[in-house]
């Protein structure tokens, strides 16, 4: 049991922190970001282009994934979601913009880095044994922290710095923190850039344990969604959740359903599919009305 | 535009696809050109079903779910209780209205992302659903489908067996072209007619439809089980002509790509679908030959039309009339659900 | 007073959580009358208007209409049996033009079904037609002949509110909930709407149960007023007897924002 | 109007690029070889690695004077499709294939692609060589298809008994991913390991393809306590995760899968953890590679910058294609004498030093000769390479 705990919760740490920065763009531009596991995966090539490849430090590599992916993001809301927005009618229009970025993305991917899955050495040695109950190889055990340190500087960010209160009101009310003179252009770069930023240092950080390769956007994404559905979409502490429901899910539910094999997915979407059907708004989201 | 024009506009539309596409095919020797067409006419279908639910304000990233079950049902129709294709496919259509009632009664409460979310884990849940039960023959899929057979009525061949035909391909493309046309026809006649009316009022205000007397509901699920009657015949026509379907013949990537059909061709428009699905699948085909940049410029590509025309490539033709948005955003607010 | 009203509220409850928003509220609605409920902000009339409306469920009492029941069905089939609301926020089908409003909110008349629609048959272009010529006649009394052709969505206030009574007409009420059809207005648009809403009443006969914030209007309009504050019914009168209520003065005394305009 | 102009210079770049690109032609006449298979996406490895090594092989023979099959030279091109893992385009490749004049193709990668273009390919006189395993595609009445690589349930038998002989297996659990391809893998397996009397103990573990943790996957298996954890039709990706979760678990037993693998893949995902991990490749292990093999890894390397191990087994199928019709020339325009001369057909093997012989057998197990022989070479990884455990043959 103690086993099962563990890993859901060193799971929900890296889910929740890939789920941030996509409910930040969406509760910022309203826009579902089918990109987002693009750019975690590009994080993580970086990453492992700084680490493997240049021989540089860890840190360093996750550093610059998530400097470059900033930039980018700064660059995509810029250049192409704020001109697309302003000019398209209906706004979910900016679904076909995100996916033709992503398949973008898996092709430039696919040029630079190849079609291997990709992974660094590991960066602690050893495994944690609390006497056969809970088993916890050292790397993971940092990379989960250095998760949740992600994270909580996330929201502390959000909370006290100015930029973060800014992205907040313009998150609650468009309108009413344009009224409020906040440069709504200016945060909603800036937001776009932050929620890149995440998902880039998401992908360095776990090329360490998992690895990366090209395929792993699409799904990445998927999942992604689920977490901010289950949480409640555009509440940061609904991603965070929906991050740690997710992975304990995937973790008990794999274990208790073992038995039944083929099933075990099947019946955690299907449940997602009952819940969100009766509770739209997930756990944190404001109810309607 | 006059019934004059109207008129003239669809025999020549029809002249286009049925005379001069299979004439232009067998002068260049471009016979690949008639399964490109073939699946442009399917896919189109159910993209043509996804617009519907987009005309009522959803978000349907669920199609592909339908069509692997229409496919399915025809498969084990066709395989199992040795019936004609062709009487399977209605019946495929069926199914999937009737399983869409089923599912749809709960998840349209939805909105915005909420729904489009539902129905993305929809078609994974349909794609395990079909690994794991023992009617589907689950991951070994359902092979060696025979081709359609003769349909008859009081001795009268209606179709013809397409085992015995010379050109199988030119039946397939002309039976694909044909349903395509029945179903745009059903979808212009239903926007057209009062029920795309009330379509139209509850994308734009479901409050205020109920309070006129709109049964909201009801007009929900029908609109919902006709895209996902679309969604059916298409699957059903694709397995029939691959003669074999698997759990992976439709998925998640097939649901992506239905949604943008319609977001490419234009929401605001009846034939966007159409138009949208000819140039995302016609044109990933065409880059073929950039090889390992395909997808690099078929992206660029896709970006770059988003950028010149965020509408819908249909808004091109409006933007010469006079400025009037056909269709305009629904509440802009993200909103959960109705009560 | 007499013995047949038309619409019944009788102690009509609502509980959020542990919040009673409205509480055991009953009045009568006579034919043909203008009613107004009114009271400060937050009192509960919102609440009340869609309990009505069946917007919301009750939690307790019912809302009759000639003696029957109709809380808790679904709002649909509430207007269907006459009682039809317009909203307080200006709710209007936004890309359609205001006749396209007009003919749309027809839906309640309609005798071919959907499906003789799709086939174009005789009862469906009857149908047409006739709703064709019934938005007129109510862009004609509404006086909104000159913008009948622009979209919705580029009305000024004023004229949507126009619009929402007219949508409202169309479909042939018994009752028509009027929700702050004069907030947001100024003085001659306010007198403008009071002289349409009176209209209403006068050459359709359409009963009229207002919810409404600018009581200097709710005075000049009203038969009679129902007053709210704190989920419970106050007061209930003419216009005479609530100008004269201490209850009622004191319930909008209690609040600076609020002055009642005497 | 500059987005009319606009749109109409995009439908006329995309129509010229689509009729007008011919490859300059040299002397020799060309003979087109197709590939419909996956090379973006997910499953990118498996495709490119085949498409990379046909087009590596294919540059080799035009550079040294082209391909002599009858008394004419051919310069060989390869023409790929890539079908994105979605059996409706697999469709559209084949025929794209039928179009160029092509009759012989490798691919597709996957087991709904391969049922899918069987029509087309049948009725297009196309005889094509996937790499999926269902055996409804190469028994009769089926007839164009050839198997390209050794399939799991001919590969996992041979395992299995090596392993139970030599490392004393007893009990084998299975995991899978629950898609089509690895499913129909792990029944294969288990039906052969029960067949072998070996103990299942754990047989319905599934996983998403998208897991980024299999701790969790692996938990229940592991406390099943097998000796032989087999990865049924893992993909390069997931392989080195599974491996090492199971290993940090505690798991000491054996490791194994019936698919071919990357060295440097499992490397970099797994280290030393990989160590001991058995899989099946082709013939590029130092001690049976031929000196055509090392050329051939090496001109890979120089073209596209890194190695792929897949490439192994995947470099056979264009030796295959080329060396049946030098045997028999008419089988360049005509399917049926190539299905003639498959019967029959034998030449050396390049890529393995000794006596290895090209022929194509599957009787057994199709009851018709509808599969390379492919040499089932069983590596096991050691410290950044395959090292050979075993050869064995199919027939």
């Amino acid at each position: 049991m103690e086993q099962i705990i563990a890993n859901g919760l060193y799971l929900g740490a890296q889910y929740a922190l890939i789920a941030l920065g996509l409910t930040l763009i969406f509760s910022l531009m309203n826009v579902l970001n089918f990109a987002h596991g693009q750019m975690y995966v590009l994080g993580g090539f970086i990453t492992y282009t700084v680490v493997a490849q240049l021989g540089l430090p860890f840190l360093l590599g996750i550093l610059v994934s998530g400097l470059l992916l900033a930039l980018m993001g700064a660059g995509v809301e810029k250049y192409l979601f704020r001109p697309v927005v302003a000019r398209s009618v209906r706004e979910e229009s900016t679904m076909l913009l995100a996916a033709g970025i992503a398949f973008f993305l898996d092709a430039v991917i696919l040029l630079l880095f190849g079609e291997k899955q990709r992974g660094i050495p590991k960066i602690v040695d050893g495994v944690f044994n609390w006497d056969f109950r809970i088993i916890m190889p050292y790397d993971r055990i940092v990379v989960g922290l250095l998760a949740l340190a992600a994270v909580a500087a996330f929201i502390l960010y959000m909370r006290y710095s100015r930029t973060g209160r800014a992205m907040r009101a313009l998150a609650q009310d468009r309108t009413a923190a344009q009224l409020m003179g906040v440069d709504v252009n200016r945060y909603s770069m800036f937001g776009f850039a932050l929620g890149a930023m995440l998902a880039g240092v998401a992908g360095g950080l776990l090329v360490s344990i998992t690895g990366v390769n090209l395929g792993m956007g699409g799904p990445t994404s998927i999942k992604a969604f689920m977490m901010i559905m289950i949480g409640g979409a555009g509440v940061i502490s609904g991603a965070i959740a929906g991050g740690f429901i997710l992975g304990m899910m995937e973790s008990v539910g794999l274990t208790v359903l073992a038995a039944y094999g083929d099933v075990t997915y099947l019946i955690i979407f299907a449940s997602l599919m009952v819940f969100l059907a009766f509770r739209p708004q997930g756990l944190m989201g404001k109810p309607w009305g | 535009m006059t019934l004059f024009k109207k008129l003239l506009g669809v025999g020549l539309f029809l002249a286009l696809v049925l005379v001069l596409v299979p004439w232009l095919i067998e002068r260049s020797g471009r016979w690949d050109f008639y399964y490109t067409l073939t699946s442009v006419a399917l896919l189109s279908i159910a993209s043509a079903g996804v617009w519907l639910t987009f005309y009522i304000g959803r978000i349907n990233i669920g199609q592909g779910a339908y069509a692997l079950v229409g496919g399915y049902v025809s498969a084990i129709l066709v395989t199992q209780a040795g019936m004609n294709f062709w009487l399977t496919l209605p019946l495929a259509g069926l199914f999937c209205a009737l399983l869409s009632v089923l599912i749809g009664l709960p998840i349209l409460r939805l909105r915005g992302v909420y729904f489009a979310m539902v129905t993305l884990v929809l078609t994974e849940v349909v794609r395990l659903t079909a690994l794991a039960l023992p009617i589907t023959n689950g991951a070994r899929g359902i092979v060696n489908i025979p081709l359609p057979t003769e349909l008859s009525l009081f001795g009268l061949t209606l179709i013809p067996d397409f085992g015995t035909l010379a050109n199988p391909k030119l039946a397939f493309y002309l039976a694909a072209v044909i349903m395509m046309i029945l179903s745009y026809a059903v979808l212009y006649r239903i926007v057209h007619s009062r029920l795309g009316h009330l379509c139209r009022s509850l994308q734009q205000n479901e409050e205020l439809a109920a309070s006129i007397g709109v049964n909201i509901t009801y007009l929900r699920i029908l609109a919902y089980s006709i895209s996902s009657f679309f969604g059916g015949i298409a699957g059903a026509s694709f397995v029939n002509i691959s003669q074999s379907i698997y759990p992976s013949s439709f998925q998640v990537v097939d649901s992506v790509n239905f949604m943008l059909n319609c977001f490419l061709g234009g929401l605001g428009y009846v034939f966007g679908p159409m138009l949208g699905t000819l140039l995302l699948y016609f044109g990933w085909d065409l880059l073929f030959t950039t090889g390992k940049y395909q997808l690099l410029i078929y992206s660029s590509l896709l970006i770059l039309l988003m950028l010149v025309l965020p509408n819908g490539l249909l808004s091109l033709r409006l933007s010469r009339k006079a400025k009037q948005p056909a269709q305009a955003s629904p509440d802009k607010q993200p909103s959960g659900a109705t009560p | 007073m007499n013995p047949n009203p038309i619409l019944e509220v009788d102690q009509v409850t609502r509980r959020f959580g542990g919040l009673t928003a409205v509480n055991k509220v009953s009045f009568t609605v006579q034919p043909s009358e203008i009613l107004s409920v009114i009271g400060p902000n937050g009192a509960g009339k919102s609440t009340l208007f869609k309990l009505i409306s069946s917007f919301l469920h009750t939690s307790e009492g019912e809302v009759r209409l000639k003696g029957e029941r109709i809380s808790d069905l679904a709002p649909h089939i509430v207007a269907r049996k006459g009682v039809v609301r317009t909203f307080q926020e200006t709710t209007i089908f936004r890309a359609m033009t205001v006749r396209e409003n007009i003919i749309i909110a027809h839906h309640l008349r309609a005798k071919a079904s959907l499906a003789g629609y799709f086939w174009g048959s005789a009862a469906a272009r009857q149908d047409q037609a006739a709703f064709a010529r019934s938005a007129d006649e109510i862009i004609q009394f509404l006086g909104m002949g000159a913008i009948a052709n622009e979209l919705a969505s580029n009305l000024p206030q004023g004229n949507l509110r126009a619009l929402g009574i007219a949508i409202g007409l169309a479909t042939d009420p018994k009752v028509l909930l009027l929700d702050e059809p004069f907030a947001g207005m100024n003085h001659d648009e306010t007198m403008h709407m009071v002289q349409l809403v009176q209209n209403v009443r006068q050459e359709r006969g359409i009963t009229v149960l207002l919810v409404e914030h600018d009581i200097p209007a709710v005075m000049k309009i009203s038969d009679r007023i129902v007053v709210i504050n704190f989920g419970e019914k106050i007061a209930e009168g003419t216009p005479e007897d609530i100008r004269n209520n201490d209850k009622v003065i004191e319930a909008y005394l209690g609040r600076e924002d609020d002055a009642i305009g005497m | 109007m500059s987005k009319r102009v606009f749109l109409k210079s995009l439908l006329a770049g995309m129509i010229t690029l689509s009729l007008g690109l011919s490859v300059a032609q040299a002397d020799n006449e060309v003979l087109k070889i197709g590939f419909v298979g996956v090379t973006s996406g997910p499953a990118a490895a498996w495709g490119i690695s085949n498409q990379r090594s046909m087009e590596t092989r294919a540059a080799w023979i035009n550079e040294t004077g082209g391909v002599k099959i009858g008394d004419k030279t051919y310069n060989v091109e390869i023409v790929a499709f890539d079908d994105q893992k979605d059996p409706k385009r697999a469709i559209a490749g084949m025929e794209k294939m039928a179009q160029e004049g092509i009759h012989y193709v490798v691919g597709p990668n996957v087991d709904d692609g391969a049922a899918a273009v069987r029509p087309v390919a049948e009725k297009n006189g196309i005889i094509y060589f996937p790499y999926a395993f269902p055996k409804t595609l190469y028994a009769p009445p089926a007839s164009n298809a050839i198997l390209g690589m050794v399939a799991n349930y001919q590969s996992g038998p041979a395992i299995y008994k090596y392993l139970k002989d030599n490392k004393s297996v007893k009990k084998a659990a299975f995991v899978a991913a629950n898609e089509s391809d690895p499913l129909s893998q792990r029944d294969g397996g288990v039906e052969a390991a029960k067949a072998l009397g070996l103990e299942v103990v754990s047989d319905n573990v599934t996983y998403q393809v998208d897991t980024t943790d299999f701790t969790p996957v692996l938990l229940p298996v592991i406390r099943s306590q097998p000796d032989l954890l087999v990865l049924s039709g893992v993909s390069p990706a997931n392989a080195p995760q599974l491996i090492r979760s199971a290993r940090e678990l505690g798991y000491t037993g054996l490791i194994s899968t019936e698919t071919a693998q990357d060295a440097q893949v499992l490397k970099e995902g797994a280290g030393e953890l990989a160590n001991g991990f058995i899989s099946v490749g082709g013939a590029s292990t130092p001690e049976i590679a031929s000196d055509m093999m090392r050329e051939f890894v090496e001109r890979y390397t120089k073209k596209f910058g890194e190695y792929n191990d897949e490439s192994n087994t995947k470099v056979y199928a264009l030796e295959y294609i080329l060396d049946t019709l030098k045997a028999n020339p008419e089988a360049i325009k005509d399917v049926e004498a190539f299905k003639k001369t498959v019967d029959t057909f034998e030449a050396p093997n390049p890529y393995m030093k000794g006596e290895a012989k090209l022929k194509y057998v599957g009787t057994t197990s199709f009851g018709q000769k509808r599969q390379l022989a492919v040499p089932l070479v069983v590596n096991v990884y050691q410290d950044g390479e395959f090292k050979t455990l075993f050869v064995a043959e199919v027939d």
